[in-house]
C-alpha cells in the first residue's frame, strides 16, 4: 500500500530524515515511535506533501506521491491529524467535519452560488454523513459549538472525525492520545479498533504512549535522529536494545 | 487519611461538557431571528421608496451600491481572510466598463452590468495571482498601490476613458409601464442587483465552497491537507469579490451618471475597507450596515462640525471600533441575544 | 512548613458558564502538588486563574500578598512561572532568545548565562537547536523549551500544565527528575497538572483530584495511591 | 413621478418659472466645497463668501431686500458625494441655486443633474472650458473665472511678443486643469517660433515635483511654464531657484500666483517670475488705499474674524460672492430662470476686487463671464502689473 | 553618464526620504505588530509643533529637541487613549483605528494651522557638493546620513538590547510575554512613543524639501509603505534599502522610460515590489514566518 524508500529531508544543518525506508501493507496498523525530534512528524509531513523531500521516493499503490500536488493527496485516500491541532477555530465542529469531506463534493463557485439542485443534493448527503460521524464519535452535543474552548481531548476527537470524513484508506495519526487520561486512552484504543475494522483502514500512528502503541499496533517502527533503528512486532521492538537506549529508557 | 469530600465514590464521571445522550441539536434563536430580520428588511425595502422623499431614496440607492461592493469585499476579507485595500479599483473598473459602453457604443444599460462583472472578474482573477503568495499586510499594501496606480492609468487612455475629465452620461429612464419615478426605478434596480448578489453569496457560503474559504482563512495548512486547492480558491475568491465590486461600480454609473478618475481615488478603497470592518467582517448584514456607514457617517460628521468634518469623522470611526470591535453586526447580534436572555429571565 | 499559596473559594468562567465552582486548597512552600482529573475538569482553567489570565472570584494569596487579578505580568513578577497548555513559545525567536526571555524579570543578570547552560544540560537537544527559530522545533522540543524557559526565571512557584505532553517516555522520566531536583535543591514549589497520574503520584507530595470544577478528593500522594478504589474510580488506572 | 412635486412656480409675468428657494425677503444659496480630504485647502474659500453675504445682509439689507441664506456642504472632493450634496441642497434644503461647486470633476458630476432638474449651477469655481462651452445643452451651468485655456493662450501671446523663439518646458498637473491650460498654451503658440521642447506631468498624490523639474532642466529650455496647484508650485519654484545652472523665464499660473505660494519659497528667489491675474492681490501694497480693498479688509475682519486677509482664497471668495450679488441684483424675474437669464446677459459688470479694466460680460451664447487677464511680474515683494489687460475673447473666437 | 549618475543620486535622495518614514513604520510594527496608517500624519503633526516652536522664537535645535520629546510623549499618550481600548481586537480593527487616527490628525492639523503651505527651516546648510558633473546637495547628504544613523540605532535596539528582545516577544505572542512578566502595555506605549519620535525626525527631514502642510506626508506614506513592503516589515535595513530602491526605480523610470512617463512612474516601483514579493513574499530582508504542523 505504501512504500517509502531512501527518504531524506534536511533543514539547514539538520538532517531530519536520513534515508528512511519501509513499507506498509493494506490493513496494517503501524506504530511510529522515536525520541523527540526524531523526524516522525516530518515523515508525516512528507507523506502529505507539506515538506519537500530532498531524496528518496514515496509510492502509494501505483502513484508516486512526491509528484502529487499537496491538495490532491487526500484524493488518493490519505488523511491525517496534527500533533498540535489543526482545526478551523471559527468554524463549528460540524463544519470542521464537513471540510474534511471537501474532496467528496463537486460544487464550484457558480453552481454553489446558484444553488443548483445537484448542490442541494450534495449538501444533504454530506450533512447526513457528517452527522453520522459526529454521532459515532460522541460529538453531536457540541456540533454547533465553535472548535475552540473545548477540552483538548474533545478537540483531538474532532480532528479524527474530520480526517475520517475524507473517507481515507490510509490514516495518519500524530499523537492522538495527547492529553488523554489513562482511562480515556483505553476508550480511544477501543474506538480506533472498531473504526478500523468498519472502514478497512490502514493506519500509521505516532504516539509516545507505550501502552497504547504496544496494545494496538501490528507493527512498530522506531526512528532516531532521522534514521530507522527498529522495525518489527511490538514485542520485538520493545526488547530491542537500541530502542531501549534511545527511547524507552531503562525503566520501561 | 484520604480526605473524602463526597461520601460515595461515584462511578467514573462523564466528561464535563458533552452529555452522553444529547438533547436535540441546539438551534440558536439567532437563526430564526435572522430570518425575521430578512423578512422585515424585504418589506421595508419594497415600501420605503414610496414613502420617502426622492433624495432619501437616492441615498438608500447609494447605500445599496456600497453594500454590494462591500458584499464582495466581505467575501474576500471576512470569509477568505485576505485583506484588500484596493477594492476601489474594481469598483472603478466596473463603473468605467459600464460608462464606456454607454458612451461609445450606446449599449443598453442593463447589458453593461454583466459586462462589468465579466471584466472585473477577469481582472480580479489576474490580480488574484499575487494574492496566492502574499499574506495579510503585504497583500493589503500591494493592492493599495494597484488602486493608486489605476488613477493615472485611466487618465492615460483619454480617448476611451475621457481622461481626467471623465465621462458624463445620462441616467437611465424608467420604462413607462412601471409608473415609477427615476429615483425609484434606480433604487429598485440597485435593490434587485444587490439582493440577487446577496442571495448568491449566501448560498455560496453555505456550501462546500464557503466552508473551503473559511477553512483557508482559519488554517491554510489544514485546509490544504483536507483537499482545498489554495491557488484555485484564493484566486476565485479574489475574482468573485472583484466581480461584485465591479457590479457595484456599474450600478454606481447608472445612479451617478458620471465617472472620472477622481471618483475612485485611494480614499474610496479605504472607505470600503473601513465600511466592512465597521459593518462586521464575515457577517450576513455587515455589508448593509457598512454601506450605511460609508454613506451616512461623513454626512453626520459635517453636521457636527463643519469647520473640520475630518476630526469628527476620525473620532467617530475610532469610537465605533471601541464600542464594536468586531463590527456593528456583531454589536447588533449581541444586543439581540441580550434582549432574548432578558426576556427568558422574566 | 509555611504555606506558599492559598486558594479559597475560587470561581472562574470564560464568560459563557462557570468552569470552577469554589475551589479551595493550599500549597506549602517547597511542595510538589499534583492536580489530577479527567478531560475538561478545569485543571487548565485553575492554573490560568492562578496566573491571572482569566476572570476569577475568590481569594488567591501567595505568601502574604494577594495575587493581583487579571494581571499576569504582576503575578509573574511575584515569582510565579507558568508553562501553559499549548506551550506559548515565541515562534519567530530563536531557542536561546526564548530562554533569555524567561529571565526577563530577573534582577541579577549575572546568573542568566549559567542558567541557560543548565537548561541545555537538562535538555541537550535544545543546545543543538539554540540558533533555530522556536517555531520550527518538533512538538516535544518545544515542550522542553517551554519548561526550560519557565525555569529560567527561578520562580518561587512553578505551574506546569501537562508538561509531559508529547514527550518521549525517557524524557518524561527525566523531566520528572528535573522537577524533583529543582524542588529539592532550590526549594521551588511546583503545581503539576498531569494526565499521567501514576507517574505523577510517584513524584508529588500532595494531590488534589478535580471533577467538573470542584475538588472531589485531596490527600498526600501516598494516601491517594494506596486507596485503590479511589484510584480506579477517579483516575482509571490499575495500580502496579 | 414624485420628484417634481417639491418646487413652486411663479405667477404673473414670470408665470410658470421656478421660485423654489426665493421669497420677497430671502434667497437661499448652496455651495459645495472640499472641507475634508486632500483638497481641503479650498475649504477656505466659502469662509469669505459667507462673510460677504453676512456683510450684504447686515449693511445693505440684502440684495434688493432679499437676505441671503448660504448653506455650505462638504463633498471631500469626491464626485459621487458632490451629487449627493447637490441633491441634498436642492431637494432637502430647497436652495434657489447652487452657487459655487468647487472642482472640475465634482462640478461635472453635478452638471448633468442640475441641468436635468433645471437648477442654476452658477459661477462654478473651476476654470475648465466646459462650463461655457455648450450653453444650448447645459443652459443651467455657468462658470466665472477666466478659463484655463484662455489663461494658457495669454501666456502664449506674451511669449510670441517678448521671446519669439522661446523654447518652453511645461510642468503640469495630470488632470483637466493642467491639460486645459497646457492645451490653451499650445494653441496660443501655434504657428509661431515659440516651441514646447519638454513636458512633464505629476499626480496630486506625488510627494514632490523635484524629479520632474530635474528632467525639464535637462531640456535646455529657456522658459518654464509652471501649471501646478499651490503646494507643487512652491516646490517647483524652490527647485528652480536651487538649480543655479538653469535660469529659465519662470511663468507660474494664476492658481498658484498667490503670496502664500511665494512667501515660503522666499521672495528673493522668485524675482521676475511672470503670471497673470484678474483680481487685486490683497498682499500687494499698491492697493492699500484702494476703496474696494479697504472695504474687503475691514468687512472680512468684522464678519470673519481671525482670517488672514492677505490670503488669496479669501479675496477670491469675496470677489465671486460679489459677482453673484451683481447677477442676482439684475434678475428681471425672481425665479431660477430669471437668475440664469441675468447671469447670461451681463455687460461690463464689475464685481469687487476685479483688476481695473476687467469686467464680467456674458451673452446667451457666451458663457464665460471673465475673459480678461492682466500679466503681472513679481518684483521686490509684490506683483506689478505690466502691459494691457488682455481680452482673450478677441483671439479665441 | 554624468546625467545618469545625477539621476541616481537624486533617486537616492528621494529614497532616503521614503526610508525615513519607513523606519518609523517598521519600528512600530516590530514593537506592536500594528501597521500604523497614521504614522505619516503623526510625523506631519510633530513637524507642525516644531514649526510653531521655531515661530515662537525658539532656536531651531532647541525646538527640535523639544519636539522630539513632545512627540515621544504624544505617541505614548495616543497608545494609551486611542489604541489601548482596542488592544487585543482583531488586526483589521486596529488598522481601521489607525486610519481613523490618520483622518483625525490630518483634519486637526488643518483646523489648527490651516492648509496653507509653510516653509520649514532646513537643519542642513543649503550648499551643494560637486564632482565630475554631478551635484550633490548637502541636504540630500544630510538626509542620507540621518537615515543611516537612525537605522543603525534601530538595528542595535532590535538585536542587542533587552528591551528589543522583549518587544519582539510582545509582537510575536503578547499572551506569553505577559506570563513572563513583560509589561505588555508599557511596551506597546514605548513602541508608539519611539515610532512617533522617529516619525518626527522624518517629518523634520521632509518638511524643508516638500514644504509643510497637513497633506505633506500623504504621498510619502505611500512610498514608505512600498519601501517597507519591499524590504520586509521586520527589518530596519530592509526599510532603508527598500526606500532607496523605490526612490531610484521611480526616478530612473520617470527620466528614461519614455512610455512610462512621469504620470505612470509609480507603476515601476510597484512592478519591482510585486516581482520581488512573488519570489520572496516576506520582502528582501524580512524573515519568513516559520510554520509547523
Ligand atoms: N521547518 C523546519 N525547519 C527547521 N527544522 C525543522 C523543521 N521542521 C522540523 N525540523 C527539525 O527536524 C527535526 C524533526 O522534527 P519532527 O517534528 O519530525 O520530530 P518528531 O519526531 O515529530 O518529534 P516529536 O515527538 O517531538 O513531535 C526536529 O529536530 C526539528 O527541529
Ligand atoms: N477559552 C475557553 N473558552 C470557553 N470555554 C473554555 C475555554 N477554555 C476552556 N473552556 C471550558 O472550560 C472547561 C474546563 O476546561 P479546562 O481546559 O480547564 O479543562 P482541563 O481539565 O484542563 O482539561 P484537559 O485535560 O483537556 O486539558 C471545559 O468545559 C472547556 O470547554
Ligand atoms: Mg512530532
Ligand atoms: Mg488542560
Amino acid at each position: 500500500m505504501l512504500e517509502v524508500s531512501g527518504l531524506t529531508v534536511r533543514f539547514g544543518g539538520i538532517t531530519a530524515l536520513d534515508h528512511v525506508g519501509f513499507t506498509v501493507d493494506a490493513g496494517q496498523l503501524v506504530g511510529l515511535i522515536g525520541p523527540n525530534g526524531a523526524g516522525k512528524t516530518t515523515l508525516f509531513n512528507c507523506l502529505t506533501r507539506r515538506y519537500q523531500a530532498d531524496e528518496g521516493s514515496i509510492r502509494c499503490g501505483d502513484t508516486d506521491l512526491l509528484s502529487v500536488a499537496p491538495h490532491a493527496i487526500v484524493e488518493l485516500g490519505i488523511a491525517r491529524t496534527f500533533q498540535n491541532l489543526g482545526l478551523f477555530p471559527q468554524l463549528s465542529v460540524r463544519d470542521n467535519v464537513l471540510v474534511g469531506a471537501h474532496s467528496h463534493a463537486r460544487a464550484g463557485f457558480l453552481s454553489a452560488a446558484l444553488r443548483l439542485p445537484s448542490v442541494r443534493r450534495e449538501e444533504a448527503r454530506l450533512g447526513t454523513e457528517a452527522d453520522d460521524l459526529l454521532d459515532r464519535l460522541g460529538l453531536t452535543a457540541v456540533a454547533e459549538h465553535p472548535a475552540t474552548g473545548l477540552p483538548f481531548g474533545t478537540l483531538k476527537r474532532i480532528e479524527l472525525a474530520r480526517a475520517l470524513a475524507a473517507r481515507p484508506k490510509l490514516l495518519l495519526l500524530d499523537e492522538p492520545c495527547n492529553g488523554l487520561s489513562h482511562g480515556e486512552v483505553d476508550e480511544f484504543e477501543a474506538l480506533l479498533r472498531e473504526i478500523r475494522a468498519e472502514r478497512d483502514l490502514t493506519v500509521i500512528v505516532v504516539e509516545h504512549h507505550m501502552g497504547f502503541v504496544m496494545g494496538i499496533c501490528d507493527r512498530v517502527i522506531c526512528l532516531e535522529f532521522g534514521r530507522k533503528i527498529a522495525d518489527g512486532t511490538p514485542a520485538e521492538v520493545q526488547n530491542d536494545q537500541a530502542v531501549r537506549d534511545a527511547y524507552l529508557g531503562t525503566a520501561a | 487519611m484520604t480526605e473524602r469530600i463526597l461520601d460515595v465514590v461515584p462511578p467514573r464521571a462523564e466528561p464535563a461538557s458533552p452529555p452522553a445522550t444529547p438533547a436535540p441539536p441546539v438551534r440558536y434563536p439567532r437563526v430564526r431571528l435572522r430570518w425575521a430580520i430578512t423578512a422585515l428588511l424585504v418589506v421595508v425595502a419594497c415600501v420605503a421608496p414610496f414613502q420617502l422623499a426622492p433624495f432619501r431614496v437616492f441615498q438608500l440607492t447609494m447605500v445599496l451600491v456600497y453594500a454590494l461592493a462591500l458584499l464582495g469585499l466581505n467575501l474576500l476579507v471576512g470569509h477568505a481572510g485576505q485583506i484588500s485595500l484596493g477594492h476601489g479599483a474594481f469598483f472603478a473598473i466596473g463603473a468605467y466598463t459600464s460608462a464606456v459602453m454607454l458612451e461609445h457604443w450606446d449599449a443598453p444599460y442593463l447589458l453593461t452590468l454583466p459586462a462589468a462583472m465579466l471584466v472585473t472578474f477577469g481582472v480580479g482573477f489576474g490580480l488574484g495571482v499575487p494574492a496566492l503568495r502574499l499574506r495579510g499586510l503585504y497583500l493589503a499594501l500591494v493592492t493599495m498601490t494597484i488602486a493608486i496606480f489605476l488613477v493615472p492609468l485611466l487618465k492615460r487612455f483619454e480617448s476611451v476613458t475621457g481622461g481626467s475629465m471623465g465621462l458624463t452620461l445620462s441616467r437611465p429612464r424608467p420604462p413607462a409601464w412601471t409608473g415609477l419615478a427615476e429615483d425609484q426605478w434606480l433604487y429598485f434596480l440597485a435593490l434587485a442587483v444587490t439582493a440577487a448578489c446577496g442571495v448568491a453569496v449566501w448560498c455560496l457560503l453555505r456550501s462546500r465552497v464557503g466552508r473551503a474559504l473559511h477553512a483557508l482563512r482559519d488554517n491554510e495548512t489544514a485546509a490544504e491537507v483536507m483537499g482545498v486547492r489554495l491557488s484555485r480558491y484564493k484566486t476565485l475568491a479574489f475574482a468573485w469579490s472583484a466581480m461584485l465590486a465591479g457590479a457595484a461600480g456599474a450600478v454606481n454609473t447608472w445612479v451617478i451618471a458620471f465617472v472620472s478618475p477622481d471618483s475612485f481615488t485611494a480614499t474610496l478603497s479605504i472607505m470600503l475597507l473601513a465600511g466592512i470592518v465597521v459593518g462586521g467582517l464575515g457577517s450576513t448584514f455587515g455589508p448593509l450596515l457598512g454601506g450605511a456607514f460609508v454613506l451616512f457617517v461623513p454626512t453626520l460628521a459635517q453636521g457636527v462640525n463643519q469647520a473640520a468634518p475630518g476630526v469628527v469623522f476620525g473620532v467617530l470611526l475610532i469610537l465605533i471600533m471601541y464600542v464594536a470591535p468586531t463590527g456593528l453586526a456583531g454589536l447588533a447580534g449581541r444586543a439581540g441575544r441580550f434582549a432574548i436572555q432578558l426576556r427568558r429571565k422574566k | 512548613m509555611t504555606t506558599l499559596l492559598t486558594v479559597e473559594d475560587l470561581h472562574a468562567d470564560y464568560g459563557v458558564g462557570k468552569v470552577l465552582h469554589g475551589i479551595g486548597f493550599s500549597v506549602a512552600e517547597g511542595e510538589i502538588c499534583a492536580i489530577l482529573g479527567p478531560n475538561g475538569a478545569g485543571k487548565t482553567t485553575l492554573l490560568r486563574a492562578l496566573c491571572g489570565t482569566i476572570r476569577t472570584g475568590g481569594t488567591l494569596r501567595l505568601g502574604d500578598v494577594a495575587l493581583p487579578r487579571r494581571n499576569p505580568e504582576s503575578v509573574a513578577r511575584l515569582g510565579v512561572a507558568h508553562v501553559p497548555e499549548g506551550r506559548g513559545t515565541f515562534a519567530p525567536l530563536t531557542v536561546e532568545e526564548n530562554l533569555r526571555l524567561g529571565a526577563y524579570t530577573r534582577r541579577e543578570r549575572a546568573g542568566v548565562p549559567r542558567d541557560i547552560e543548565r537548561v541545555y544540560e537538562y535538555f541537550p537537544v535544545l543546545k543543538q537547536r539554540r540558533g533555530q527559530a522556536a517555531g520550527s522545533l518538533s512538538g516535544g522540543e518545544q515542550q522542553m523549551l517551554a519548561i526550560g524557559r519557565a525555569l529560567m526565571s527561578r520562580p518561587r512557584l512553578l505551574l506546569l500544565d501537562e508538561p509531559s505532553l508529547g514527550l518521549a517516555p525517557m524524557i518524561t522520566r527525566e523531566l520528572f527528575e528535573i522537577v524533583r531536583t529543582v524542588n529539592e535543591e532550590e526549594r521551588m514549589t511546583v503545581i503539576l497538572v498531569e494526565q499521567n497520574a501514576h507517574l505523577t503520584l510517584e513524584f508529588a507530595h500532595r494531590a488534589h483530584v478535580i471533577e467538573t470544577g470542584r475538588i472531589v478528593l485531596s490527600g498526600t500522594a501516598e494516601e491517594i495511591r494506596s486507596d485503590e478504589q479511589v484510584v480506579a474510580a477517579y483516575l482509571g488506572i490499575e495500580v502496579v | 413621478g414624485r420628484e417634481d412635486s417639491a418646487g413652486t412656480t411663479a405667477q404673473g409675468d414670470c408665470g410658470g418659472q421656478q421660485t423654489t428657494g426665493i421669497t420677497d425677503t430671502s434667497i437661499k444659496l448652496g455651495g459645495i466645497y472640499p472641507l475634508s480630504g486632500p483638497a481641503s485647502a479650498y475649504g477656505e474659500i466659502p469662509k469669505a463668501v459667507k462673510a460677504y453675504f453676512d456683510y450684504v445682509n447686515a449693511e445693505k439689507g440684502g440684495i434688493n431686500g432679499r437676505k441671503i441664506e448660504y448653506v455650505v456642504r462638504d463633498d471631500g472632493y469626491q464626485p459621487p458625494k458632490s451629487v449627493e450634496e447637490a441633491r441634498r441642497l436642492t431637494e432637502q434644503e430647497n436652495v434657489f441655486a447652487l452657487f459655487q461647486t468647487l472642482g472640475t470633476a465634482t462640478s461635472s458630476a453635478v452638471m448633468e443633474y442640475a441641468n436635468q432638474r433645471k437648477i442654476p449651477q452658477v459661477f462654478v469655481a473651476s476654470g475648465a472650458t466646459k462650463w461655457g462651452a455648450d450653453p444650448a445643452k447645459y443652459p443651467w451651468t455657468i462658470g466665472w473665472q477666466p478659463s484655463y485655456q484662455a489663461e494658457g493662450r495669454v501666456y502664449g501671446q506674451y511669449l510670441i511678443k517678448e521671446k519669439p523663439s522661446a523654447k518652453v518646458a511645461v510642468l503640469y498637473q495630470n488632470d483637466d486643469f493642467g491639460k486645459d491650460l497646457r492645451d490653451g498654451f499650445a494653441k496660443g503658440i501655434e504657428g509661431s517660433g515659440v516651441k514646447i521642447v519638454a513636458e512633464q506631468s505629476y499626480e496630486v498624490t506625488d510627494p514632490s515635483v523635484d524629479p520632474q523639474l530635474r528632467n525639464l532642466a535637462g531640456s535646455g529650455a529657456d522658459v518654464l511654464l509652471n501649471i501646478t496647484t499651490p503646494k507643487f508650485a512652491s516646490q517647483a519654484l524652490a527647485a528652480d531657484a536651487k538649480n543655479t545652472e538653469w535660469n529659465p523665464l519662470h511663468i507660474v499660473n494664476n492658481v498658484s500666483s498667490s503670496m502664500t505660494v511665494l512667501k515660503p519659497v522666499g521672495f528673493d528667489k522668485v524675482q521676475n517670475i511672470v503670471s497673470s491675474a484678474f483680481l487685486k492681490d490683497p498682499s500687494d501694497p499698491q492697493w492699500a488705499a484702494d476703496p474696494e480693498m479697504k472695504l474687503y479688509e475691514e468687512k472680512l475682519k468684522k464678519y470673519a474674524p481671525g482670517l488672514d486677509t492677505k490670503t488669496a482664497f479669501y479675496s477670491l471668495g469675496w470677489a465671486s460672492a460679489s459677482g453673484i450679488e451683481q447677477a442676482i441684483a439684475r434678475m428681471k424675474c425672481p425665479t431660477r430662470e430669471g437668475l440664469m437669464e441675468a447671469a447670461r446677459s451681463l455687460t461690463d459688470v464689475r464685481s469687487e476686487l476685479l483688476l481695473p479694466g476687467i469686467t464680467m460680460s456674458t451673452t446667451p451664447q457666451d458663457g464665460y463671464p471673465i475673459e480678461t487677464l492682466q500679466l503681472v511680474r513679481f518684483q521686490g515683494e509684490r506683483w506689478t502689473l505690466f502691459g494691457e489687460a488682455i481680452d482673450t475673447r478677441k483671439e479665441s473666437r | 553618464m554624468a546625467d545618469f549618475v545625477q539621476q541616481l543620486v537624486e533617486g537616492l535622495g528621494a529614497g532616503a526620504i521614503y526610508a525615513s518614514l519607513a523606519l518609523a513604520l517598521v519600528l512600530i510594527y516590530q514593537f506592536t505588530g500594528i501597521v500604523n496608517f497614521a504614522q505619516g500624519e503623526l510625523a506631519m503633526f510633530s513637524t507642525f509643533i516644531a514649526w510653531s516652536l521655531v515661530n515662537a522664537g525658539l532656536p531651531f535645535w532647541a525646538a527640535l529637541g523639544l519636539t522630539l520629546a513632545i512627540s515621544f510623549a504624544g505617541g505614548m499618550l495616543i497608545e494609551r487613549v486611542v489604541i489601548r481600548p482596542v488592544e487585543g481586537a482583531p488586526e483589521l480593527t486596529l488598522v481601521i483605528v489607525t486610519l481613523g487616527l490618520l483622518i483625525l490628525v490630518n483634519a486637526a492639523a488643518g483646523w489648527i494651522w490651516s492648509f496653507l503651505i509653510k516653509d520649514f527651516p532646513s537643519p542642513f546648510s543649503g550648499g551643494v557638493f560637486k564632482a565630475g558633473g554631478v551635484t550633490l546637495s548637502y541636504s540630500t547628504l544630510g538626509v542620507l546620513g540621518v537615515v543611516a544613523v537612525v537605522m543603525g540605532l534601530l538595528y542595535v535596539l532590535f538585536r542587542y538590547t533587552k528591551i528589543g528582545l522583549g518587544m519582539r516577544a510582545v509582537a510575536s505572542n503578547p499572551a506569553s510575554a505577559r506570563l513572563l512578566g513583560i509589561r505588555v502595555s508599557r511596551m506597546l506605549a514605548l513602541g508608539w512613543g519611539l515610532a512617533a519620535l522617529v516619525g518626527a525626525v522624518s517629518g523634520v527631514l521632509v518638511a524643508p524639501l516638500l514644504f509643510l502642510e497637513p497633506n505633506m506626508m500623504g504621498g510619502v506614506l505611500i512610498y514608505a509603505f512600498a519601501a517597507a513592503t519591499l524590504g520586509g516589515f521586520d527589518s530596519p535595513a530592509g526599510a532603508v534599502v527598500g526606500g532607496l530602491v523605490v526612490g531610484v526605480a521611480e526616478t530612473l523610470a520617470g527620466a528614461y522610460l519614455g512610455v512610462v512617463g512621469s504620470d505612470l512612474k509609480i507603476g515601476v516601483p510597484l512592478a519591482v515590489i510585486i516581482g520581488v514579493l512573488l519570489v520572496r513574499p516576506q520582502g528582501l530582508f524580512g524573515r519568513a514566518a516559520v510554520e509547523r504542523v
